[in-house]
């Protein structure tokens, strides 16, 4: 296969499908949602789920009854595609798009690390007939980026574990537990001991006695997403729902649980950063268009002693954005094509998570008076552009993983 | 000679405002930003402190600082780490009170300038931006047309603060291609308070669109007289306040987050203690630093007499990028927190992203 | 298909342009510049690797590469690695064959273009850049006037790389306002090479300015005959070789700086284990490899015969910027021996900046 | 003494002078130093000679004969005015000015640490008839940032010292010890157990036998100025060469040695810094004057949509040159008034640093054809800029000595 950047048919297809669902659906709505935080844009969800739902569209998705594999050596453009689609209906509305009913991040624990009975158990429930959420709660009020300092214990009681614990920034916490049938991925400490080789992820249902959703996160931006606190008090969940071995296995080589979840990382990593380049390139756009009707069109190639301060600046967003998206494409390919691109997922995030910082702080600037303005939407794209450099590994975590695998370094050489 | 220490006076006003914007600003500024109200208590105490009377001269009631726009810089920093929504609504008079200081006849100082020594907060504003991308000051749409003892004001203005309560505005229009400004009263036929504007920050201050639909003034209002105005020794004003607002918002984003980076424990020590952070925390107090040096030396130059356009300019703009450049930095090393609504982070990076287009809402 | 990974035979040519830059070119380089003397061996050997022969069609007694402009990027980046002076005198004969080849009639492709896949290296350069601050391709001052059945061509250039021993000038002039281009032979009457010229970097390659003084061409020497040429398609290939080359250089520094810091040991570790150190050269590799993906679109655009000049723009200038950060990041690790010539890297930072101002320079 | 930004007339003065050297002297022959590597300026040394020999015009010149303290409170501008006197002949040129004879570091060195009687037996020289030059010491192959990694040694050996080792990047080197009766101050180490406890400064006076100048490195740029390699073999200099205490004084409380050092560097760094922005100052003014002859003059004022990309570089270039002008002010300011600028000192380092960098690399750029040419000056700019990055102290090293005082941590606790 030669270096090519034509993207297929089967993608382009689906992608004129989101803009569609992006143009009529999200964009008329989408600050109504900013302003009206944490209501749920149900119509949306109702639009997305017959399609989420009947195909393997979004993520992890596609793995379920067990048939991942599979269906990954059919169509080696799963995560291609993906990144496309989640591209596409960020251009929308970040907010909208994080509301996307299917299993996310929690289907994709299970998908990676749950025995082939537990993708049947757990995941049939993104086929039904209403939408449901899945998510993972990692996060607690004092381990961000250190998840090792996780606090929340697991403790074994016969055919159960009970669970004890608070988490928070769990993205879509309150529409996995109080809106659907859904599930989230709790990850918890059968031994605070054991450090990372104890952490181990818990599928936990909607309607566990004893889980309760304790608070929603006002946000900055995307606030038509919930990032919710969860609380869990003696909450009592079946021996089966853990996912991978109980078995706490000691450092070298082991890990196995916790490296399930680093490895989801490389997936999602991409997503984040598709999302974010939707958000820039909604903002490119609409500042090009606005320059447009004032008359003003960027002269690529003219020397820089004739170019304005503001054709300077765009030519830059549109660079920045570009190489952000490659980077982001090739992740995805790489992972498409079965190749480790851990090193590229940061990357890829690092890089857009910087450009659509820029790009959009960039544009209120150049707007001017517009900018600043909530009746033009450049000034929310600021606003929710920005958890993109934050969540799924800050741009300084993800900077530190790219350093490491540059240098060769271990976690403890390089701190 | 060269030096960096401010006057005993200087440093105690300096002082009582930062007591102020500690104790008064800084335990109301989210709620009021939250629910877009202005804590008209607090504001009024902030007008209490005499800032701008300070700066006008005793001939016209005030207290006649000898470096008023120093002073101005060292105050408007404070107040800008206080809140910047509450600043810009404490300086609202200036708005109004310096042009006709810096610009007025003797007649219009008179007349207008005591009233700015009062307890009570003067019910006036100003209007300089307009609602479009090519927005100008020295080249306004907004016209005012002579018409024999006359002038009829015509156009759109936009931000303009407290606009809904104000009894008199200063309005800043083309006439002949010269921008210039005119004392309007409220209630004049043609001059319509619009809605209130939705920005992204300092929502707790309201500021509103003007309709200008042929408002007619007596020659006499033009500020000035024949005089007229030179706009952009009146920007340089709002530059310099704009620029120290901004020092004093960065500082406070600065302060929160290097706190938070000491006290927030990941991988067995404070964040602080990685280099990434450390040095984020380094260039932020550097550029601090920088731009405030800039900004007392415009203001110096101001109070000296000089145009100082380019120190002026050059000290907003560096303002502009360097409180953006702190404020984003402050919600990354806040991390997940610097991204919600009960940490302050978030609302300095949204407030700090205006100064770039706050033309003329505050000045010293 | 989006596709990121070279065919066997583009992996093949690139694995044996890299084993010559670094088994011919690295061994040469800095006494070459030092000497400002180029290595003729070395630059023959670099030419008998076929790569512009590879990219004319067999038609024309070249190789017929199917993605030519994307193996070119692919080779560019390696002898960029190698060193930039000689990569641009390996590559100086496409300054003309490429124009010749996209532009060119059929009779003059059928003249000129088989010589390119000769063993001997080809006496020919191209003159584009004129030495003002104002300089533009797309609107030079150098003109060409038609008179009868010929052309005169009156003006001046610079940066013209190997004029002083060039049988051949390809020389850009301003044709009604058009650029055109016209084959010069040496000797033609008003043409004179001037002195060589001293430059910040690449140094090793002898580049000149040329005076036109009313040279006469005959009319058969206007490139593209009738049709003329059009320059922004040229400009492309030459923004795109542009980029490649800077990510290999940028490669090159990166690599060296990231050595250095592993190896180099300071307060009881190597650098390297600073996050200060070690987030520089994250950065570093990042910015590369968004700038080579950049440059392999925009070179995969052209093969796929678009005009693409967006792309191709955005990636040279992305190219600059990321170049010479890198070069500027790669002597700061390695403090003060980034600063002493007998480490490569401020070689590299002095080559890095001239990418901005290489117009033309290279081609693929 | 309020706020004031107004230059005294007594330093005006000598700045005015010091224009008529850089503008006669200096900026002729630049191009000639830069294209002749390490010949010697004696033009400017022979005219500056009387002038730093006669007055304390550079420097640590001023604490000569033991009477720094009573001159320092007699005039509290010597830093604020030698600032400006290093701008301005850096204004000339960089490279010239690093070879102005007089006691530099080394002289520095003693005046921070030496007894009266050395003061007055080592300094007088630079009062003379004939120039001389002091120098400092410090680095080694193997020590870079890291000075308590030196390996040079000092052995007592009844009244002498025995000194062996090998020191690189000795700026001025050959112009202390072998084209004058200068001096070097060395560090070493009186016990390579004892790490920065043990390290001393030594006076070492040029013929001293077993001194050798080894190399003088080719550099990037400041090429008038020589860049030296000593080899210390078996030197024997008298006892009372020792600056400071020769006992080890250990951890806690010690390190008075160590702590000389760095305090030179509290003078020094804001001289570094105004010598690099006198370079920023020369890049800045050339390329408005070029601009202005193709009729291009900053519109300052006016609204980003009306500038062009140029004038929007210009202006940033302005602004970062004359924040770091102010920074490095206020740092000199501090010291003439007594106060502790250590932090201060280094962040005007680092501002100057990041500034000229910055301003030289974008001149370039701006110029185009003619910005990359030796016909113009601007490339040598960038070229000599960038050791100001780099010398003294890296970028980096004075970021986290800044980080640290912000923080109030330690070496220890910021690594």
């Amino acid at each position: 296969m030669p270096i090519e950047f034509k993207t297929p048919g089967a993608i382009q297809q689906v992608v004129s499908m989101a803009q569609m669902v992006a143009e009529q659906v999200m964009r008329p709505k989408a600050a109504y949602y900013d302003e009206h935080e944490h209501e749920i844009p149900w119509e949306y969800i109702n639009m997305m789920w017959p399609i989420v739902s009947q195909s393997p569209l979004l993520g992890a998705d596609d793995s379920r009854n067990g048939h991942g594999e599979a269906e990954r050596k059919r169509s080696p453009i799963t995560n291609v595609r993906l990144i496309h689609i989640v591209e596409m209906l960020s251009w929308g509305d970040a907010g909208q798009y994080l509301c996307t009913p299917g299993g996310n991040l929690g289907a994709a624990a299970i998908a990676a690390v749950g025995t082939p009975e537990q993708k049947r158990r757990f995941l049939s429930r993104f086929q039904g007939e209403k939408p449901a959420w899945g998510a993972m709660a990692m996060t607690e009020p004092q381990a961000g980026s250190d998840t090792s300092a996780i606090k929340t214990t697991a403790v074994r009681d016969g055919d159960f574990w009970v669970l004890n614990g608070e988490k928070i920034f769990c993205t879509g916490g309150r529409l996995a537990l109080e809106e659907s049938n859904g599930l989230v991925v709790v990850w918890a400490t059968v031994d605070p001991k054991a450090g990372r080789a104890g952490m181990k992820p818990f599928v936990v249902e909607a309607g566990t006695p004893g889980v309760t959703v304790t608070k929603l996160e006002p946000k900055l931006g995307i606030r038509a997403s919930d990032t919710a606190s969860i609380l869990l008090q003696d909450a009592r969940i079946p021996f089966d729902h853990i996912l991978g071995s109980p078995e706490v296995i000691s450092d070298t080589g082991g890990e196995k649980g916790f490296k399930g979840a680093m490895k989801t990382f490389d997936a999602t990593r991409p997503i984040v950063a598709a999302s974010a380049l939707g958000i820039a390139r909604a903002t490119i756009e609409y500042v090009k268009h606005l320059l447009n009707q004032e008359g003003i069109t960027i002269r690529y190639g003219a020397p820089l002693h004739q170019l304005s301060a503001v054709e300077l600046e765009v030519m830059d967003m549109e660079a920045q954005h570009r190489a952000a998206w490659l980077l982001t494409q090739k992740a995805a390919w790489m992972m498409d094509m079965g190749l480790n691109n851990n090193l590229e997922a940061s990357m890829c995030k690092v890089k857009a998570g910087d450009a659509v910082t820029r790009i959009t702080q960039k544009a209120v600037e150049i707007l001017g008076p517009l900018g600043y303005s909530r009746a033009h939407p450049v000034e929310k794209w600021m606003r929710d552009a920005k958890i993109n450099d934050i969540f799924e590994g800050t741009g300084q975590i993800n900077r530190l993983i790219v350093a490491r695998r540059i240098l060769g370094y271990t976690s403890r050489e390089l701190k | 000679m060269i030096a960096f220490s401010p006057t005993e006076e200087q440093t105690l006003i300096a002082e009582t405002v930062k007591r102020f914007a500690r104790e008064r600003m800084r335990s109301v500024f989210r709620e009021a930003e939250e629910s877009s109200e202005l804590p008209w208590e607090v504001v009024n105490k902030g007008w209490q402190l005499g800032l701008l009377s300070a700066a006008i001269p005793e001939d016209y009631g005030g207290l006649g600082d000898a470096q008023p726009t120093v002073t101005g810089a060292l105050a408007a920093e404070e107040l800008g780490w206080g809140d910047l929504a509450l600043a810009l609504a404490i300086m609202v008079p200036g708005l109004v009170a310096l042009p006709i200081l810096y610009a007025g006849t003797e007649e219009q100082k008179r007349t207008y300038l005591p009233r700015f020594s009062d307890e009570g907060y003067p019910k006036v504003t100003a209007a300089l931006i307009e609602p479009r991308f090519r927005f100008d000051p020295a080249a306004l749409e907004t016209t005012a047309v002579r018409q024999g003892n006359e002038y009829v004001l015509s156009g759109r203005k936009a931000y303009v603060p407290l606009a809904a309560g104000a009894e008199l505005f200063l309005i800043y229009a083309a006439e002949k291609g010269q921008t210039q400004a005119f004392l309007v009263e409220r209630g004049a036929p043609g001059l319509t308070v619009g809605e209130r504007e939705r920005l992204m920050g300092v929502k707790a201050l309201d500021t509103y669109e003007l309709a200008l639909d042929g408002v007619r003034v007596p020659a006499s209002a033009r500020l000035g007289g024949d005089a007229g105005i030179d706009i952009n020794r009146l920007l340089n004003h709002s530059r310099v306040a704009l620029a120290a607002l901004a020092v004093g918002l960065a500082r406070g984003a600065y302060e929160y987050a290097l706190e938070y980076a000491k006290n927030r424990v990941a991988f067995g020590e404070p964040i602080a203690q990685r280099q990434s952070i450390a040095f984020m925390l380094a260039e932020m107090a550097i550029e601090i630093e920088g731009v405030r040096l800039s900004t007392w030396e415009a203001a110096w130059r101001l109070d000296q007499g000089e145009e100082a356009t380019r120190e002026c300019v050059l000290a907003r703009q560096n303002a502009n990028a360097m409180a953006l450049m702190v404020a984003d930095r402050a919600v990354q090393i806040l991390g997940g927190h610097g991204y919600i609504r009960e940490y302050p982070v978030e609302l300095w990076l949204r407030n700090a992203r205006g100064f770039a287009t706050f033309d003329g809402l505050a000045m010293i």
